[in-house]
């Protein structure tokens, strides 16, 4: 069952993408499509095989991968509680992407491949959740990254979307330099990379001290930090975020699957999975704390002010991952998963909705063109104020659960950086509440802004995307825009989501981090001794425990100030504090600084090196060089040879003397 | 056959075609077609032979096998001919290869195609030779004779500048190679053989294993290449033929490494454990330098090239681990490089086929009309940025795993060239694949024809199996380099020991 | 001062000296060269004969001997040779004899 | 000092000027001359050595032949020796220098000459020195003389094929043609009758 | 000793002197000036002394009063010498007829050079040397100046005579004052007188001595005839000069410095070295740039015989085998390349320009891959035969410790690749000139030949490796 369910994406990948352009886009979607469903359905089994009920965690092998000396790594499927939720999460999100996406890319003429990509993507995710040693799980996680790469580059005419693809790809990879070298160190610490090996031989290293970089470092410490660096990478923590919000420029069924719910999430998983590890090193865990608390905080802060809609809710995700990594760090990984997992949820939801949104509106994106939507798509209203709900916080709804908890064990965790962390996402989450309610507003009420500057709003981007989708897009005047519903194959995954936004928290609530968490993890997260930040959980000051909601609350009423009531106060507050407005808008500029100190040195340096570099000092003082040279001395050599006897003579005559004259005083002996 | 063994016959089979082929006359299309068909027979033939001998082979042993011996010249030079687990997949990658070569040059090749095959069935009998020899004079007739044919494919079906890149190739790899034919004669004065099998088992006094190595590594660097001795590869690879770049990129730079695997490491332990740090300084240069110049580049040949140095910059590091993982590791990529960078040439050869350009600029957008071909090229472009789940990953994974455990540092900087190469590969693929297609002579391009589909096939096959099931090129290679580190170690300890004994 | 052996040969290797030096600093006339030729077999054979006969040996006059045959036959090649060239060039320059160098 | 000894300076100090003369005088002529000259003064110092089939073979053969032969090509070719002139010792003084050193370095080796301890001189025979060299001549050394043979041949050879040319309208003599003339075609009679002429 | 004995023991020469005077007496007496029937009749006679060399007579001989020796070296490099004559004169056929040059005297020439080689070879003093080396020399003198209405023959002729007959005056020189040092001019007897330190006026005669023999080897800085006197002298006579005359010179210094000064082999290394190094050099530095093929073959054939030195630097047996094995292979080398040379005619005009053989390889392929692997196998590429010559010598002088000459050696075989590849390049990447006229078919057979012994010889090279080994030890175990 297990390989069937991480197989079937595979298989429906290898159908889709091989015969799809022979049998059209039709049966490549109902195939994959159909693929998923029975796939999720056999996730939500083993789920409640493995996690509700009390099958046992298994690595079942399935072949050997590589054998070097005493590396040895195979393929196996490691199945336990986290695996299965992950499996869950993965799976039903897909599938419902798969369908949601039946009807969100009906006019696109190359959706075969599209969901040929889909379906790699989830087979590479399921590899990546199932892996039993370190390199299956690199092996997963890189491939999640190619598809990530494929799908965020998918309209590959648009400039902007293949920056996007490789920017994704490349800054991914930054984090996977650290994956790897991570995964280096504990083979050569431990000799081995499989999961069980390492666990059972990380405590002994807690202590120790080895010499890497040419440093003394303690060793767990390190390696925690270095796997973490491939957990920034994937789920785009401060640093490494700049990816994200590029990514959407990929059609948003893909942002809502691989951007939000899943893969993003991997870093998440990660940390949870390799808690043994993590659980060795404090320090570790308190800068995997200060990131998440930071980049809850920073995305937030960037969210407020995007104009387009995906944008602040890939932000927003990219806040909320900050969440599950504060949770990490305090030492609360279920806590962090459940979070994961109701995330995913509102999360897809959210993305489904704005897709269904930018449906209508034609792919337009900006929400200063939107407004007034509500009456035009009435559904999609509701499932985004669900989504918008669940994310905020609204009690009872999947995100109060997780989200709340995550604050309460920042609070309670016993870490150098708790305090700062708990600032931070109680912030971070009125921040939250403001923009997403923001979001809503702009979307879905005030005037119908699209009408008024239709022509306008296609800017740049747009330009290029209409080339992109001629063929796809002929039907679609630029002036004839009218809202309309999004069919019922899109709307069906919205109900399913709106559910688990409105219902995965209190029912899964107790699995998780409840009172039978114990029961449902067994043995798949690993706590120390001195961990004991769940229980502490349960005892924090009442102020602490209502925090999350009062901010929410406040970020609501400002939202609902700023963009029902006074929909100037907005541009005046923007005009009136413009550089911190802009250091927003700009997401603190970080695009332009690492463009500033990464990629400009990179391709100066490149030039520097090829002409410099190779062409002038290599090959200037080497082969060209030389034979520059040589080409002199030729010169010389031939001009020696003069034609007249006498010179000819006089030569003979100086190499005798010289010869004698070496001899004479007395030669080499 | 004549007491001749099958290795034998793997090197005179090729040449027994290009006989054949000089014995057709004339320059009808008629001929031609027999000229082309003989030359692909021939080495299909040869290629069958292989798969053989690799029948015969015995993977569990670290021996040499399929031994054949003559004696051939006076002072103990011999004919001696065998393989073993890290030569004998060198052996099968070469007669893979060169089908695909021949198909390759089917349509693009036609001048003188008489004299281009030829010289490609020479070129196979050397480098088999390369790869089988096992008297050192022997290896090194055949290691430099491979210079010869390239030479003249370079400079005789080459592109604009290729007088210049084929002067360059020939006299850089000469230079190199003459230094390492003073040290074989240095050998050979101490041995008094030029049998490898006994200098695997001589030890060298470890002050002329200094210079010993330095001139094999002068050739091998070269060979490689290395940074700063790389500067040939680039141009040679950018003037030669499709086929030639093939050749290059996927057998001749392999025969650097496998100098090192048979001859630095296990020859000249000490020296190769002193000189270590420099090989890794070296190489990791050649990772990041030569990964941000190929970030740079405009020809896709050059960059390809360039991203070849940076491979083989993983291989050298692997090498002087000295562990299983690093010189397996080594050993993999050194296989997995010539198939993946050998299937990008061809890659680019197709669109050369057609556009007559190598200019990345030119090109864009052809995704759209040649869906098949961006698929292919997206398959190799990814085993070059080693993804796993193809080959590229396997061997830069375990070079680096390797590395880290000889040296963090190495492995650190080296790593960062997992970076460099997903962005100068990406954004190769995003320039000439992607984008807008604009062009109407690129929009003219027809996809992948049959021909080119049965190039390319095997090779993505092989990336793809070799990158989730590697284990037939390990556990080829897996008992000689045990041996081999073995070797070494105990070398080393005794050299540790005789220190400490003179103080 | 008796007259000794060295004598002799210090004699020899000034007229060789000088032999060799007209070959050098003549730029002119090729004959000149071909008589330096004979001066410098001439110093030779003063050393030979003076060997010879301070060792008290006569080798070194039969080869003295051979020595002067040679020179003969040699002075009517080289004599042959100019003429030709002579014929050739309407000179005997020797700064005329260099259509050939580089 | 002994006569022997005066007569040695004389020839020599001859000899070496002459000598250089024979390289600084500009007139070809001259330089033959003054060639003579230097192999009259040798032999005399063969002479002075003992050497006096050597003194004897020098005069016939070097004066009586060589030399000839170098002035009759020097007449021969009938060269303008007024264009023949300067433009000598352009590097003469790195020539002189490099002459001095040789022959420094050659005087100080040869002065350290000392005969063999083992190779004392040879019982001195009372043969003449013509004869002593005419016993081994033809005996012991006969493949030199045979060699030396082949070289005149050589030289006799060369010398013809590069300077005879067979110009037509050159009168040559043919032997056969010679024998086989009779009286008849040799002779023509005429009868003159006196005082009036033919 | 009977005369039959010294007779068998120089049946070559005896052959080679009768034969002479026999071609002279015909050609004297015979028919017409230009009369082909000698040029055959030489070459028979050459054959013939060649393959009296097979005559079995045992071991090492002095006949002749003990001037003259027989051994397996001597028997070695007179094939060498024989072979390369031999060949020589059957190129020299179609050449001489076509430019007119084709008289009698020729072919009595080159057998009188012959001679004078292969009593070079044989000799084992030195009035022996002095009477085979002028021999040898003063045919050579004219047989440059052979065209003698041409102005370029007439003054390579002149250039190598003035030069040579200096040489030879140094070579006396250096004799007088070995002979006066020892007292001896017998080569072995020499060796013996020459145990312990040396009295520096035989090291002053060795110097000259060896000068003297460096210019015949055309080795540096007693080269500078070489390219000038290639260039004008006739194409044959050019090839005859770098076959045959060259491994006669090359055989006597081995000779010379191997079985008479042994006892002084530290100095004589040290000239070897000096002159082998800058014959690397220059040879590879003098002919980047040339134009005129036999120019650049004669750049080419400096540079080799400073690499062939380097085998005599080490001064060992093995050495001198290498010496031999590079001997050997260059003489094959070389003649192939003549005869390309001499097939390059355009418009029945004989041309030496590098810039005709563009594109050969369009016009005529096998002369292309003729010129291809010569100059390849000049340049030490295996699997071609110029490489196992280079391995030979080079391994000799590494074992003797010569690892700097080694070095050097390499480096400049590098930079001389770089003209063999030029011309490689012209041949076959440039576009086609006019095409060639058909050369006469015993040039063809011997490019051919030479062809297919240079890319096969490393799988027949076994004899000529133990052959040379052989006559090495003749030599050396003295």
């Amino acid at each position: 069952m297990y390989t069937a369910i991480v197989f079937l994406p595979l298989a429906g990948f290898l159908i889709a993408g091989i015969f799809g352009r022979q049998m059209g886009p039709r049966p490549a979607e109902v195939i994959t499509t159909t693929f998923l469903m029975i796939s999720a359905l056999l996730s939500w089994v083993a789920f409640a095989q493995v996690g509700l009920g009390s099958a046992p965690a298994t690595a079942p092998v399935l072949a050997n991968w590589i054998t070097s000396g005493t590396m040895k790594i195979d393929w196996a499927l490691r199945i336990d509680t986290l695996t299965v939720v992950m499996l869950v999460v993965i799976n039903t999100v897909s599938a419902l992407v798969h369908l949601y996406s039946v009807g969100y890319m009906h006019e696109d003429p190359h959706r075969q491949r599209f969901f040929a990509y889909l379906s790699l993507f989830t087979f590479a995710m399921l590899m990546l959740v199932t892996a039993d040693n370190l390199v299956q799980m690199f092996f997963g996680w890189e491939g999640v990254g190619l598809a990530s790469y494929l799908l965020i580059g998918f309209w590959y005419e648009k400039p902007s979307a293949n920056a996007a693809a490789i920017k994704a790809f490349v800054v991914n990879r930054v984090g996977d330099f650290g994956f790897a070298l991570g995964i280096f160190m504990l083979f050569a610490l431990t000799g081995s990379v499989s999961l069980d090996h390492i666990f059972a031989a990380a405590p002994g290293l807690a202590e120790k001290t080895v010499h890497v970089f040419g440093m003394d470092v303690n060793a767990m410490t390190m390696i925690c930090l270095l796997l973490f660096m491939g957990a920034m990478g994937k789920s785009a923590q401060f640093l490494l975020h700049t990816w994200l919000p590029d990514a959407m420029e990929g059609p948003t069924p893909v942002s809502a699957l691989i951007h939000a719910a899943t893969m993003v999430t991997a870093g998440v998983f990660m940390v949870s999975r390799l808690s043994p590890l993590f659980e060795t090193s404090p320090d570790a865990l308190n800068i995997v704390i200060i990131f998440g608390a930071t980049t809850a905080f920073f995305a937030a802060t960037v969210g407020l002010v995007q104009n387009d809609i995906k944008r602040v809710i890939a932000y927003s995700t990219c806040s909320q991952l900050g969440y599950m990594f504060v949770a990490c760090g305090a030492g609360a990984y279920n806590l962090a998963v459940f979070h994961l997992f109701t995330h995913a949820f509102f999360k897809a939801l959210l993305f489904l909705g704005a897709g269904s949104v930018i449906h209508a509106m034609h792919h337009e994106q900006d929400m200063r063109r939107m407004g007034g939507l509500a009456k035009h798509i009435p559904i999609t209203f509701w499932m985004m104020t669900i989504g918008t709900f669940a994310l905020t916080g609204l009690p009872l709804t999947a995100g109060f659960f997780s989200k709340d908890a995550i604050i309460e064990a920042a609070f309670v965790a016993h870490r150098p950086a708790a305090l700062y962390a708990f600032v931070m996402v109680v912030i971070a989450a009125g921040l939250t509440s403001f923009y997403s309610w923001r979001l809503v507003f702009l979307t879905f009420f005030g005037k119908e802004r699209w009408a008024e500057d239709a022509h306008d709003a296609h800017g740049h981007d747009d330009h290029v995307h209409a080339v992109a989708d001629d063929h796809a897009h002929d039907d679609h005047g630029h002036h004839k825009l009218e809202p309309h519903e999004s069919p019922n194959v899109m709307l069906i995954p919205l109900y399913v989501l709106a559910l688990g936004a409105l219902f995965a928290g209190l029912l899964f609530k107790d699995y998780f981090i409840g009172d039978k968490m114990s029961a449902f993890w067994k043995q798949a997260l690993f706590f120390g001794k001195d961990n004991k930040v769940l229980e502490e959980m349960h005892h924090v000051p009442a102020f602490v425990a209502l925090v999350a909601t009062y901010m929410m609350l406040i970020g609501l009423a400002v939202a609902v100030w700023f963009y029902i009531f006074s929909p100037d106060t907005p541009r005046k507050l923007a005009e009136q504090h413009r550089p911190l407005y802009l250091f927003f808008l700009n997401k603190w500029y970080f695009d332009e600084l690492y463009d500033l100190i990464f990629v400009r040195p990179a391709f100066w340096l490149g030039r520097l090196f090829w002409k410099g570099g190779d062409g002038r000092i290599i090959d200037g003082l080497g082969p060209n060089g030389i034979s520059a040279r040589i080409d002199d001395l030729a010169g010389r050599v031939v001009k020696l040879q003069t034609g007249y006897i006498y010179h000819y003579a006089f030569a003979m005559m100086i190499g005798l003397a010289a010869i004698i004259t070496w001899f004479m005083l007395g030669g080499v002996h | 056959m004549f007491g001749f063994g099958i290795l034998s016959g793997l090197i005179i089979l090729p040449l027994v075609g290009a006989a054949f082929i000089l014995l057709l006359r004339g320059e009808s299309e008629a001929v031609l077609r027999n000229v082309r068909w003989t030359a692909l027979l021939t080495t299909i033939i040869t290629f069958l032979l292989s798969l053989y001998a690799w029948s015969l082979f015995d993977t569990h042993s670290a021996d040499f096998q399929l031994v054949e011996q003559k004696a051939w010249l006076g002072s103990g030079i011999i004919y001696k001919l065998g393989v073993d687990g890290i030569a004998m997949p060198f052996v099968l990658l070469t007669t893979l290869l060169m089908p695909i070569c021949i198909l390759a040059s089917w349509e693009s090749i036609t001048t003188r195609v008489k004299e281009y095959m030829v010289a490609f069935l020479v070129l196979e009998t050397l480098m088999i030779g390369v790869f089988c020899a096992l008297d050192l004079v022997l290896f090194y007739l055949f290691f430099e004779a491979g210079l010869i044919p390239m030479f003249l494919i370079i400079g005789v079906w080459g592109g604009k500048n290729r007088i210049y890149a084929s002067f360059k190739f020939f006299l850089y790899t000469l230079l190199g190679s003459l230094l390492m034919l003073l040290a074989i004669m240095a050998m050979y004065g101490v041995a008094g053989t030029t049998d490898i099998v006994t200098l695997l088992k001589t030890s060298f006094p470890s002050s002329m294993q200094k210079w010993l190595w330095l001139a094999f590594f002068a050739s091998f660097a070269v060979k490689m290449p290395m940074w700063p001795v790389h500067t040939w590869l680039p141009d040679a690879h950018v003037e030669a033929p499709t086929a030639g770049s093939v050749i290059l990129a996927g057998i001749l730079l392999k025969m650097g490494g496998y100098g090192f695997i048979r001859f630095s490491l296990p020859m000249f332990p000490e020296a190769s454990q002193y000189f270590a740090p420099l090989v890794w300084t070296l190489s990791i240069i050649a990772i990041v330098y030569t990964s941000l110049v190929a970030l740079v580049q405009e020809d896709m040949k050059k960059l390809i090239a360039y991203s070849s140095v940076a491979h083989m910059g993983f291989v050298t590091m692997g090498l002087f681990a000295m562990n299983a993982q690093g010189v397996q590791g080594a050993v993999f990529q050194m296989v997995s490089h010539g198939l993946v960078s050998g299937a990008l040439f061809l890659c680019v050869g197709v669109v050369y086929d057609r556009l007559h350009t190598r200019e990345i600029s030119a090109y864009g957008g052809i995704v759209k009309n040649m869906p098949m071909y961006a698929f292919v090229m997206m398959l190799f472009t990814m085993a070059n940025v080693g993804l796993p789940g193809t080959s590229g990953f396997v061997g830069e994974f375990l070079t680096l795993a390797g590395a880290f455990r000889a040296n963090t540092w190495v492995a650190f900087f080296a790593t960062t060239g997992v970076i460099l190469s997903a962005g100068y590969a990406l954004y190769l693929y995003r320039r000439v694949i992607f984008g807008v297609l604009d062009k109407p002579a690129v929009a003219a391009m027809k996809d992948l024809s049959a021909r080119e589909i049965i190039c390319l096939a095997p090779l993505l096959v092989l990336t793809i199996y070799y990158g989730i099931h590697p284990g037939p090129i390990l556990e080829a290679c897996a008992p000689a380099v045990d041996l081999l580190i073995k070797n070494y170690q105990t070398a080393i300890a005794a050299a540790k020991t005789a220190a400490v004994a003179l103080h | 001062m008796d007259i000794g052996l060295t004598h002799y040969l210090i004699v020899a290797a000034i007229l060789f000296t000088t032999g060799v030096a007209g070959i050098i600093i003549n730029h002119k006339n090729i004959i000149v060269i071909l008589m330096s030729v004979e001066i410098i077999l001439l110093a030779v054979n003063i050393n030979m004969v003076a060997f010879s006969v301070y060792l008290g040996d006569l080798t070194g006059q039969v080869f003295s001997l051979l020595i002067l045959t040679v020179a003969a036959a040699e002075a009517a090649i080289g004599l042959a040779i100019l003429v030709t060239y002579f014929r050739n060039r309407g000179s005997i320059d020797v700064d005329d004899i260099n259509t050939m160098k580089g | 000092m002994s006569v022997a000894a005066a007569f040695f300076y004389l020839f020599s100090a001859v000899m070496i000027a002459s000598a250089f003369m024979v390289i600084a005088a500009r007139n070809p002529v001259h330089s033959v001359l003054f060639l003579i000259l230097a192999f009259v003064n040798a032999s005399g110092l063969f002479i002075l050595l003992g050497a006096e089939f050597l003194a004897m073979i020098l005069v016939v053969v070097y004066v009586g032949a060589v030399a000839v032969l170098f002035l009759f090509v020097v007449m021969m070719l009938d060269v303008d020796f007024a264009v023949l002139k300067k433009g000598m010792l352009q590097y003469a003084p790195v020539a002189a220098i490099i002459g001095v050193i040789v022959v420094i370095e050659l005087a100080l080796v040869v002065g350290g000459w000392t005969a063999k301890p083992g190779a004392a001189p040879k019982a001195a025979s009372n043969l003449s020195n013509t004869e002593a060299l005419g016993r081994v001549l033809y005996t012991q050394y006969a493949y030199f003389f045979q060699a030396a043979g082949m070289i005149l041949l050589t030289a006799m050879i060369g010398a013809i094929v590069l300077t005879l040319h067979h110009k037509p309208g050159v009168k040559r003599q043919v032997i056969a043609d010679q024998n086989a003339r009779d009286r008849k075609e040799a002779v023509e009679l005429k009868k003159v009758p006196s005082r009036t002429g033919i | 000793m009977s005369l039959s004995f010294q007779f068998a023991h120089s049946l070559p020469e005896i052959i080679i002197a009768l034969g002479a005077l026999f071609l002279l007496m015909l050609g004297a007496f015979g028919a017409g000036k230009r009369d082909w029937i000698i040029t055959e009749v030489a070459i028979v006679i050459l054959g013939v002394a060649l393959l009296s060399m097979f005559y079995p007579v045992d071991g090492k001989a002095l006949v002749w009063n003990g001037a003259f020796v027989d051994d397996a070296f001597a028997r070695f490099m007179k094939m060498l010498a024989l072979g390369g004559a031999l060949v020589s004169l059957v190129l020299s056929r179609e050449f001489m007829a076509r430019e007119e040059i084709d008289f009698f005297e020729f072919p009595v020439l080159i057998l009188l050079a012959t001679l004078g080689m292969s009593m070079l070879i044989s000799a084992n003093g030195l009035i022996a040397l002095y009477v085979g080396l002028e021999l040898m020399s003063l045919a050579l003198y004219v047989i440059a100046a052979f065209h003698r209405d041409n102005l370029r023959a007439s003054e390579a002729g002149l250039k190598y005579f003035a030069l040579g007959a200096l040489s030879s005056g140094m070579l006396l020189y250096g004799s007088s004052l070995i002979y006066g040092f020892t007292g001896t001019v017998n080569f072995p007897e020499l060796a013996v007188a020459l145990q312990g330190t040396p009295p520096l006026g035989a090291v002053f005669g060795l110097v000259f001595i060896l000068a003297g023999l460096a210019f015949k080897m055309s080795m540096v800085p007693f080269h500078m005839w070489t390219p000038d006197v290639y260039e004008g002298a006739p194409t044959p006579v050019t090839a005859f000069f770098a076959s045959a005359a060259k491994m006669a010179a090359v055989a006597i210094t081995v000779r010379i410095v191997i079985t008479a000064f042994p006892g002084i082999k530290l100095q004589w290394q040290q000239i070897v070295m000096f002159i082998s190094i800058l014959s690397m050099i220059v040879g590879a530095f003098g002919a980047l740039w040339q134009t005129n093929i036999k120019r650049l073959m004669a750049y080419s054939s400096i540079g080799h015989m400073g690499f062939a030195m380097v085998g005599l630097a080490a001064g060992s047996e093995n050495g001198v085998a290498g010496v031999l094995i590079y001997l050997a292979i260059y003489l094959v080398m070389t003649l192939g390349t003549f005869a390309t040379i001499l097939s390059m005619r355009v418009g029945n005009q004989y041309v030496e320009n590098i810039g005709d053989l563009a594109g050969l390889s369009r016009n005529n392929g096998l002369m292309a891959f003729a010129v291809a692997m010569m100059m390849f196998s000049l340049s030490g590429i295996p699997p071609l035969a110029g490489f196992f010559a280079k391995y030979y010598v080079f391994a000799a002088a590494i074992n003797a410790g010569l690892y700097w000459l080694a070095v050097i050696g390499m480096l400049a075989s590098t930079v001389a690749a770089f003209y063999y590849l030029r011309v490689v390049k012209i041949v076959y990447f440039d576009p086609p000139a006019r095409p060639f006229e058909r050369a006469a078919i015993e040039v063809r057979g011997v490019m051919t030949i030479c062809l297919i012994v240079v890319v096969i010889f490393g799988a027949i090279a076994s004899p000529l490796v133990d052959a040379a080994g052989a006559a090495a030890r003749s030599l050396v175990w003295y």
